[in-house]
Order: structure tokens, then C-alpha cells, then sequence
């Protein structure tokens, strides 16, 4: 691999730019993307390249956005729709979870809805319960859409790559505490398949299953726990749906402890479904139980200290290992 | 410019379509369709008339009242009819039922149970028209009540605002279900909605399907010079209820009737034998068309019911 | 208790009435409620009683009715709004998520929101993809709801009063195959708190915990296994959220077998969080994994024998339960 | 009529809007605030003008740029402050932050930060006022970009068809973000848009607190006599960049200094100095503003931060 190094927010533009240039069906949509950039910036420079004809800004109208994308998906287009937050994700949910994923099946697999809809989630900017929200579980339990929510800017390149060379209607989670985090990232194209998780660091003591956010905090964890001589083994779960069970399995059943960890609000996340998984597949595996950390539950504060408390961070995971390795 | 044979073919899918759900209908009392349907009964002039305007390859979207919408675009009645029975050789191998049906192919994009939902879809298939600057228009069907929801709003205003060639037929049958139009609006007519967004706005005789056709003509070659969307607004009245279970207490025996006494297939009839159009020819076109639906209903009857392999096949591309 | 028989839809009504007699801050909000009844006839006959005034028909428009209804509660009425199919939430997500589930939180303890959103939810009626939806997984996610899903007439009417006297919005979960059921109903009066579950049939061997249609089905799977000698627990959860651990906590420990049910997509679904808090909190009790059997990965299917196959019948549960006792 | 007094009171309220933004924005610089906001310098006439015209105990709804509609409302800026810097004596207890302000007691609903998601929210505690036919209006706030919003639409649609007694006032600051009016709608005027509700509707100088004022009383006692909403469009414009993070790339630097030119500050002070008002008395307004304004400060820097124990209980009542 190259050593170029390279942010999450940059890698996403250059996976937009290189798909673009490569498909003429390929276009933008959403609100701000043009001059301003898009709200944190992944867009910018874009509709310089590509006019405003394929980076189009709308109006603020969500369920237009969303069902705009499905209809221009419809008849050939492969819109990249962009919702500035994924709270405003449930003003459109409807278009997303009762059009563009089941057109396919119940139009009886006669049209296809290729579309990716991009949008930044998640707590830590103190932008308070309308503008920190992380729905990614509503969608994971849509058959018909594919969702992922990669940790580093090489997989956010290589899945975004992917989801919009997709058939499929894919929801792409972005956590914006990540957009500025800098990782390689190769200058020859490259795909990630949606679908496969990732061990992100070996380890045979306890297993940390998460994504987003929180593979960056279980590997600072790890590194510290290191230290004290407990090996951990992180598996980035990148794609939520397809979920790659595979690759957790194949570590549960060396380390035989797990914790999965996740942001939103721990009862009825992600993470509950990875946990009844493991708990019902791998139970003669298991040492301990599956243990799930994820938010308290409340919608995020505007106060920065307890914003921060809520939501699983580094000492939390690190805690909470040691519980499950004592 | 409607030639003699134009209209003689806009007689024969609205007789198809009258008679499409009327067996339906009748398969349905006899138990041999299943679910619920909503019926277009007496409303045939308006998907008729509009779809007489399009050319082959442009594209409508549906409503859950959608049979006549499919039939005007040229839909197959046996698929239609296979997919009421929740056959495999349906429009969508009996996965989608009457609210689900698409005819991708004739450009129909789709029926939707969700009242109001094709709009942002036609809006978002004409933005995919003008970006492929392929000169297609898009026609979009919804009702009166899909008028008052925030679909219609976001995308009316974005297709003009981006100036695409959709065209929006407001199918205004007095009523969402139970709800009259004079509750549900403060205006007059809805056809006044246009006044909101900046674009052109015109009530039509929805039971005229000259009107109709007109219309729509206009809006068709407006959307197709680039110069936006147009809001129609169709006035029509279906005859039967809602849906399949509806008590129809919100009206009365003798509006129905009224209604009834404007039948826009008894209009046109009467309108081709002026042009000098014996009742035998449109008898025997009928004769067809009776026909074609009884075979229909046949090949319903004897098609396979889809497996779930098939149907789990479906789920992603 | 008298042995008056009603309908799980009677039973409804009659808890909206008792207490739109008793409050006059209460009243009814939604579409075709009106004269039309309710799309599944739970209204009828209120408007007669009650007015135009207190039964107020709307125009199609979802986003106004949840989001009008949260204005109305925050000037101090009580709305019980319909929202006629359960897919059609999506629409008024927002205001539901955004808006009534966070204003108490966000607005500091100031305001308050006590509302009800009732919607009919489930398969088995061939309304196919768009009529058929039970997304209550995403509303039971949220901090500040709560969510109920009663499985009988007596239920039904208990915890509507209860949620209507809430001063937290509750969204009212009713399957629509529900409806027509009959059970006891006594004339006196009667409240079933919110967040308790209830044993609904005693058993030694294995616990099934369930909630709506699932309830019925598993009751009748547990007169099947009896005469095979298999003792099932039946647990109707009915709270959502919260969620009453206690009652399924007190049960496997006695069984230490559990079988969760539940009929939307499997995938993602409430009962992963119930599988997953089971498998964690009570590791110690369980004899066998915890199995979950959900609803299939897609849409519902309009073909009616599909559209059975895909959710959990009497005899998938009889079926898995043998597994898990065999 | 509004006597002196009401005037010099108009004066007082817009500067402290002002002053309060001016030194929330300065502290955000020094790195005391935290988050974002959105300054509504240049429209404090829109909210003093619209809020004058309510009696204290009408309602209000307002946005993500609400604290000019918060202080109009009569809002205490020593708690509003404190919510600035996360306290637990702010509005919110330090929950809600800028965009989450309400003071339920002063009849204001809230802030908001989902553009147009108050406009449901007014328009049902409207239909509360009328259903408790306790003779209340309901002020709602919202911008030029919230017009476009699905929520905007089911809700001035059901205002109009129930008569509710809610004034629709549409900040239109002419962008929403970087997206001017002119690319987002296809009318000249957005109060275009009312004609397809029904209802009246008017464009106002929303910078002249004058005919703000009497443009709303115009609606309100419309309203109040139950005769149903009006749609004001007030035009203004917003000084600062959108939020506390734009380069403001979509306007130019006159367009700006254009409109700074309009202050409606400037205006109203200099229709009071024609009115016989002497500047040594708005001096000395604006000195006690200013005086107020550090006192909030002061009184939210030396508060004490909310416990986890504390937003525990404030999930649910
Ligand atoms: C969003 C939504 N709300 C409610 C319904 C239930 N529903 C189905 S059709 C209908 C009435 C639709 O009225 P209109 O748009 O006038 O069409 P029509 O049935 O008169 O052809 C309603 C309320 C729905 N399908 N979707
Ligand atoms: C539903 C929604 N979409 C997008 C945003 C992001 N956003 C915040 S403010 C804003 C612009 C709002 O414009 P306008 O309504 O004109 O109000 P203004 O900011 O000009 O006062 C946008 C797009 C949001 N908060 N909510
Ligand atoms: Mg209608
Ligand atoms: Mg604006």
C-alpha cells in the first residue's frame, strides 16, 4: 500500500470523483453539496469538476431527495444522495425503506433502484438531539437495502466505490467525529466489497465487535490493554447488512468472550442484533456472555461532558474488557 | 390532431379497463381474488386521455388505483389479471398484488400503496430524463388527498423549481376515502395549487377524454421543450367504494347517480357515433375486449403460484 | 372477571371512550376516523357520541397528524392520533422520533407530550408491501416513546387507557388480525400499567416470549406440545419499551430454555434486543442458546400462501420449541 | 396603535437580540461557547415586529435561528445564555443548547433544529387553542428554506382547510444556507405560495418593525376571530454566515453591505429620533442592554453544569 495519507471526508470525495468520472449516470444530490460543499465539506471542489448538472443542491426536501434519488435510479441514473444529518434520515424514511427497497421485490425483480444515500451521524460536536442522531438499525432491518458504516478513509473509499457501483439501494453511515481522522489510502483504484467484515487487530483474549466510531476507540483500547498483557482482537464490522457473520464467528470461536460495541442507545441498536447472533450461533463457544455496550438512553445532551458520557468511549471499552476478561 | 382510429382505441382501453375490474370485481365476491383492490370504475377518461398524449417510451407513475393507469399504457390484462390472482406469471410473480404493479417496459413506473409516494419518484425520474436529455416526459397520476401530503409539496416545488418534464395529474374523484375535497382544501378548485409553485395550473373534465387528452397534449409539449411541469387537475367521481370494504356513508345514492349519468365511456361512444361510427363497430370492439378478459381470467386461473425460493430471489438485485 | 366477551377492536373504542367521557382534553385525530369509522372500524361510532370536534377526520397527511398532535399535547390536550396502516409512520417519523419523543428532554423538563399514536400493524390480510409493515423495533430504539403491543381485548383496552393517561408519547402497536379476536372483557373499569409483561401460560420446560400475534400463536403451539408433554411458559411482553425484565428474568430462570418470537424481518427485529439482553444478563441459566425465530428477510409478499410462509405460524413454533427441548 | 412607549420597547428588544448574538458570537470565538448557532443579526425586526402583535399569552413556535424570536417573546437572557455554555440554570438545563430553547411559561413552543419540523407543531397547538376555545394565537416562525418542507405543506394545508388560528410568518432571509430563493422556488414572491392554500397571504419589509407589527396584528386578529391563518413573507436578511461555520461563497460582499445598510435597528431608531426621541434615551437603552447582556454572562459562567443523574430524569415525565 501507498503511504499517502489522506482524511475520511477526502477519501469519500475522491471515491464520489473517481466513480464519477468513470459513469456518466453517476450524480449528486442533496442539499449545500455545490458551492458550499456540503455541510462538512465531502463535497467540495466537486461541482467545479462536474457542474452543477451532476452535483445538483436541492431545496430543503427531504422526501424529494430521497425519492427523487429512487426515481432517477428507476429509469438508469446512480444517484448519490446526500442527507446533511442522519437524523433528517426519518423525514424521508419512507421513500428509502417502502420505495427504493422493495421496489425490486415487489415489482417482481423488473426494476432496480441503484442508489447510495450518504449521511453523517453520531454525537460529539455538540450539535444536540437533532443533529447527532444514529439510526443506522432502522435501515439494517429493511430487507432490500444494503447498509454500511466504514471506520477508516480506506474503507470508506473502497465501500463507497462499491455502494454506488451497487444495484442496490445502500445507506452509507459517516460519523462525523470521523471525517477529519487521516489514514492511507492507496492512489490506484481499489474496491472494498460490501458485505465483509474485517479483523482490524489480532488478538486471542476477548473479541470487540463494532463499527464506525467505535473500531477506532476499541483499537486505542486494545493498544492500552496491550500494555497490561490482555490481547484483544477488533473485528470492524463495516457492512451492518449484508452482516458478515463468517468473520465474527471465526474470532468468537478463538477468543470465546465478545463485547460488541455501538453509539445509539443500547436498548434495541445494531449491536443487539450482532449480540443475539453470536449468543444463539456460537453459544458453546462462549466463555462469558456476550456483552453489549452501547448509549445510555437519551437523545444526545448539547452539554460536551455529558454528550461525551453517554456514548461508549475509549475508558469505557477498556473498563469493560477487563470485566469480561477478570 | 386525434385521428378516427385514435379515438376508437381510447374507446377500447377504457372499455378494457371498465371491464378489466368489473370481472375483477366479481372474481373478488367469488373469493378467487384475495387482499383488497381499488377500483378506477368511471374514471377511465382521465388515465386514457392523459396516456394518449404520451408517446411509447415515456413514463407514467401509478396509484393504488392503478389498473386503468397500466391499461392506458398499454399493459398486458393477463399479467395484470395473474398478478390479482397472486400468480407467478403476474406483473410481479404475485409478489406486489394490485398495488404493486410496474410495466417497466411500457414505461410505467409503478403503482404505490402509498398514497402520494410516486410523486417524488415521477419527479425524480424526469430529473433522470433531463439529465440523459432523452426528450422523455413523465406523466404523474395521484389523487386528491395525495395533494395534501408532503411528498406531492417537496417534489411539485423541486420539478418546478429545476423547470423537469413531468406532468402532474391530480385525480380529483371528490374524495380520499371518506374525506370530500371541500374538507380537505380551502380553495376552490385544486388546480389553484399551481398558483404556489410558479407553474401552469388548469382544471379538465375528467370524464372527457378529448378534454383530457387536450390537456395533457399541451403539458406533454410544454414539459418536452424544457419549460417545466404543468399541475392538471382531472375532475372525475369513482363509482364504487373506496376499497374493497367501504360503507360509502360519506355520500349519497343520488351523487353517485349524477355521476354516474356522466359515464365517460358512454360519452365517447356517443361522441364517435356523431362522427359517424356505427354501434355495431364499437359493439364488436366491446365483443373484443370481453374476450380478451375472459381469456385473461383463464390464464390467471391456470398459472403457477410463485415459491419462495423465487421470492427470496427478489429481495436485491 | 365478568364473562363478557368483546373484540380486541371493541375493546379499543371502549377504552377511548371511557376516557374521552372523563377527559375532555382528549380526543381523536387521524384519517377516515370519522364517519368512515377507522380504516379497520375501531372508531366507529365516536364521532356519533363525540362530535366532529373531538373525532376529527384529517387530509392525508401523516406528517400533520403526528406532528399535530405533538402541538396539541404541548398546549395540554391529549390526542390519540391514527396513523391507518403502521407502514405509513415512516412519514411522520420525524415528528414522532424528533419532535414528541425528544421535547421533554431537549426543552430541559419544560414541556410535555402526552400522546398516542395508534396504528395497525402486521401481514395476513394479502395488503402486501406497503400495508403490511411492523416497524415497532424502530419506535421501541427511541428515548422518550414508549411502545406497547397488546395481544387481547382485555389487554388492549388496559393499557390504551394507561397510555392515553401517560404524559410520554406511546405509540400503540395493533395487529391487525387482532382485531376480530374475542376475549373477556369486564364492564368495571380497569387500567394495565405500562412496562409489565405477564405470564400467560405457566410451563416447566421452555419459555416462549412474545408479544401481539405471536402471544395467540404461541398458546396455541403450548396446547399442542401439551399433549405431547411439553410444559411451555408463554410471556406476552406488551411493553415494549420499557420492558419488563423482570417477569422474563423470573421465568428462564425457571425453564432456562427461551424461544423469543416475533414477526417482522428476523433481522434486526425487538426480539434481537430481547435475545441479546436474555443471553447476557442470564448466561447462567441458559441450557440452550436462545433462539429466535423471526419473520424472513423481505418484504411481505401479497401471495397469501407466501405471505403465511414468511412469518411465524402455530407450527413454526411448535417446530423449534421440539428442537430446543429435543 | 402602538404608542411610544411600545416603540421605544420594539427598540429595546431588537438590540438586545443583537447584542445578545454579538456577544454569544464573540464568546464562541474565544472557545467559551461550544457547538453552533445561527445568528439572526439583521432580522430582529421580523420577531419584534411579529411577536408585538401577541397578547403574553399567545404561542409562538420558533427555529434553529431562534433566539431573536425567543428575547421578542420575552425570553430571560440570563438563562438563555447559561444554555449557551451548557449550564444547567439555561433554558434547557444545558440539554438543548442554542437550537433547543423553549420557554413554555412565555408561551414560546420552541426552538427547533429540523427546518420546518415546528410548523406541525404550531399548527397543532393551534388546533389545542381552538379546541379549548381559549381564544390564543399561534405565531409561526420558519424560513424561506422551510417552505419547501413536506412539513410546511401538510400543515399550512390543515391550518387553511380547519381554520386554525395560526399565523404562518416565513423569515424569508433569502437563503436557506447557501441556497438562494431564487434557484429553490419558481415563484417571484413566496407569498405566492398561500394562493394555493387558500388563504391571505403578503410579502412585508422585515426589516421595518413598523409594518412587521402591523401586518401581523392584521393576522392575528384574523385569527382570532376565528377566520383562520395568514401567510406573512418578511423579507430580511441575515448578516453572519449561515451557522458558525460558512465562507459564505454563494453572496457577494455588496449584496451584504447593501443590505447592513437596511439596519432595522438604524431604522427604527431613526423613525424615534422623527418622533421626537432623543438619542441620549436610546443610549441609554442600549446602555442597560448592554449591561444586561454581561449580567447573563456573568450569571452563566459562574453556574453550575447538569449531572448525568439530572438528564436521566429528563427522558421521560
Ligand atoms: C400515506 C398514506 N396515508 C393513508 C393511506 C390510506 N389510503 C389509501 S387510499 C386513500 C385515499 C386516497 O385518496 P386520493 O389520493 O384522493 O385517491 P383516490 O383513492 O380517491 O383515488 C387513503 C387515505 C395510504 N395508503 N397512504
Ligand atoms: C430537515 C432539515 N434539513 C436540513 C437541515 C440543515 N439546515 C439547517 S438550517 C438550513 C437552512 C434553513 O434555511 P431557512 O429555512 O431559510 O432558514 P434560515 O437558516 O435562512 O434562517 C439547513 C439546510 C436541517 N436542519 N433540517
Ligand atoms: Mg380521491
Ligand atoms: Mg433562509
Amino acid at each position: 500500500m501507498s503511504d499517502r495519507e489522506i482524511t475520511y471526508a477526502e477519501a469519500l470525495r475522491e471515491a464520489m470523483r473517481e466513480e464519477m468520472r468513470k459513469d456518466s449516470r453517476v450524480f449528486l444530490f442533496g442539499e449545500d453539496i455545490g458551492i458550499y460543499g456540503g455541510a462538512f465539506g465531502v463535497t467540495q471542489g466537486l461541482i467545479e469538476e462536474f457542474g452543477p448538472e451532476r452535483v445538483i443542491d436541492t431545496p430543503i426536501s427531504e422526501i424529494a431527495i430521497i425519492g427523487g434519488a429512487t426515481g432517477a435510479a428507476l429509469v438508469g441514473m446512480r444517484p448519490v444522495a446526500e442527507i446533511m444529518f442522519f437524523d433528517f434520515m426519518t423525514i424521508g424514511s419512507d421513500q428509502l425503506v417502502n420505495q427504493a427497497a422493495k421496489i425490486h421485490f415487489m415489482f417482481g425483480g423488473k426494476a432496480k433502484v441503484p442508489m447510495v444515500v450518504r449521511s453523517p451521524a453520531g454525537s460529539g460536536t455538540g450539535a444536540a438531539g437533532h443533529h447527532s442522531g444514529s439510526l443506522e438499525s432502522w435501515f439494517a432491518h429493511i430487507p432490500g437495502l444494503k447498509v454500511v458504516a466504514p471506520s477508516t478513509p480506506y474503507d470508506a473509499k473502497g465501500l463507497l466505490k462499491s455502494a454506488i457501483r451497487d444495484d442496490n439501494p445502500v445507506v452509507f453511515v459517516e460519523h462525523k467525529l470521523l471525517y477529519k481522522t487521516k489514514g492511507q489510502v492507496p492512489e490506484e483504484e481499489y474496491y472494498i466489497p460490501i458485505g465483509e467484515a474485517e479483523v482490524k487487530r489480532e488478538g486471542k483474549e476477548v473479541t470487540v465487535v463494532g463499527y464506525s466510531i467505535i473500531v477506532p476507540r476499541a483499537l486505542e483500547a486494545s493498544q492500552i490493554l496491550a500494555r497490561e498483557g490482555i490481547e484483544v482482537e477488533v473485528i470492524d464490522i463495516k457492512s451492518l447488512r449484508p452482516l458478515d457473520t463468517e468473520t465474527i464467528a471465526r474470532s468468537v470461536k478463538k477468543t470465546n468472550r465478545v463485547l460488541v460495541g455501538y453509539e445509539p442507545p443500547r436498548f434495541g441498536g445494531f449491536g443487539a442484533e450482532v449480540a443475539a447472533w453470536i449468543a444463539e450461533e456460537l453459544f458453546d463457544y462462549l466463555d462469558a456472555p456476550v456483552v453489549r455496550l452501547g448509549g445510555e438512553e437519551m437523545p444526545p445532551p448539547y452539554n460536551p461532558n455529558l454528550e461525551r458520557k453517554i456514548v461508549p468511549q475509549v475508558e469505557d471499552i477498556v473498563r469493560e474488557i477487563k470485566k469480561l476478561v477478570g | 390532431m386525434l385521428s378516427l382510429e385514435d379515438k376508437l382505441e381510447m374507446y377500447r382501453k377504457m372499455y378494457l379497463i371498465r371491464t378489466f375490474e368489473e370481472r375483477a370485481e366479481e372474481l373478488y365476491m367469488e373469493g378467487k381474488i384475495w387482499g383488497t383492490f381499488h377500483l378506477y370504475v368511471g374514471e377511465e377518461a382521465v388515465a386514457v386521455g392523459a396516456c394518449s398524449a404520451l408517446r411509447p417510451d415515456d413514463y407514467i407513475t401509478s396509484t393504488h388505483r392503478g389498473h386503468g393507469h397500466c391499461i392506458a399504457k398499454g399493459a398486458d390484462v393477463n399479467r395484470m389479471m395473474a398478478e390479482l390472482f397472486a400468480k407467478d406469471t403476474g406483473y410481479s410473480h404475485g409478489l406486489g398484488g394490485s398495488m404493486h404493479i410496474a410495466d417497466v417496459d411500457k414505461g410505467n413506473l409503478g403503482a404505490t400503496g402509498i398514497v402520494g409516494s410516486g410523486i417524488p419518484i415521477a419527479t425524480g425520474a424526469a430529473l433522470g430524463c433531463k439529465l440523459q436529455k432523452n426528450n422523455k416526459v413523465v406523466l404523474c397520476f395521484f389523487g386528491d388527498g395525495a395533494a395534501n401530503t408532503g411528498a406531492f409539496h417537496e417534489s411539485v416545488n423541486m420539478a418546478a423549481a429545476f423547470r423537469l418534464p413531468v406532468v402532474f395529474v391530480c385525480e380529483n374523484n371528490m374524495y380520499a376515502m371518506s374525506f370530500s375535497v371541500k374538507k380537505a382544501f380551502a380553495i376552490a378548485d385544486i388546480s389553484e395549487r399551481a398558483l404556489g409553485y410558479g407553474i401552469p395550473g388548469a382544471g379538465v373534465d375528467g370524464n372527457n377524454v378529448l378534454e383530457m387528452y387536450e390537456a395533457t397534449q399541451v403539458a406533454v409539449e410544454r414539459a418536452r421543450r424544457g419549460e417545466g411541469p404543468t399541475f392538471l387537475e382531472a375532475r372525475t367521481y369513482r363509482w364504487k367504494g373506496h376499497s374493497k370494504s367501504d360503507a360509502q356513508a360519506y355520500r349519497t345514492k343520488e351523487e353517485v347517480r349524477e355521476w354516474k349519468e356522466k359515464c365517460p365511456i358512454k360519452f365517447l361512444g356517443g361522441h364517435l357515433k356523431e362522427e359517424g361510427v356505427k354501434e355495431a363497430e364499437l359493439e364488436s370492439i366491446r365483443k373484443k375486449v370481453e374476450a380478451e378478459i375472459e381469456e385473461a381470467v383463464e390464464f390467471a386461473l391456470k398459472s403457477p403460484e410463485p415459491t419462495l425460493e423465487e421470492a427470496r430471489r427478489m429481495v436485491y438485485v
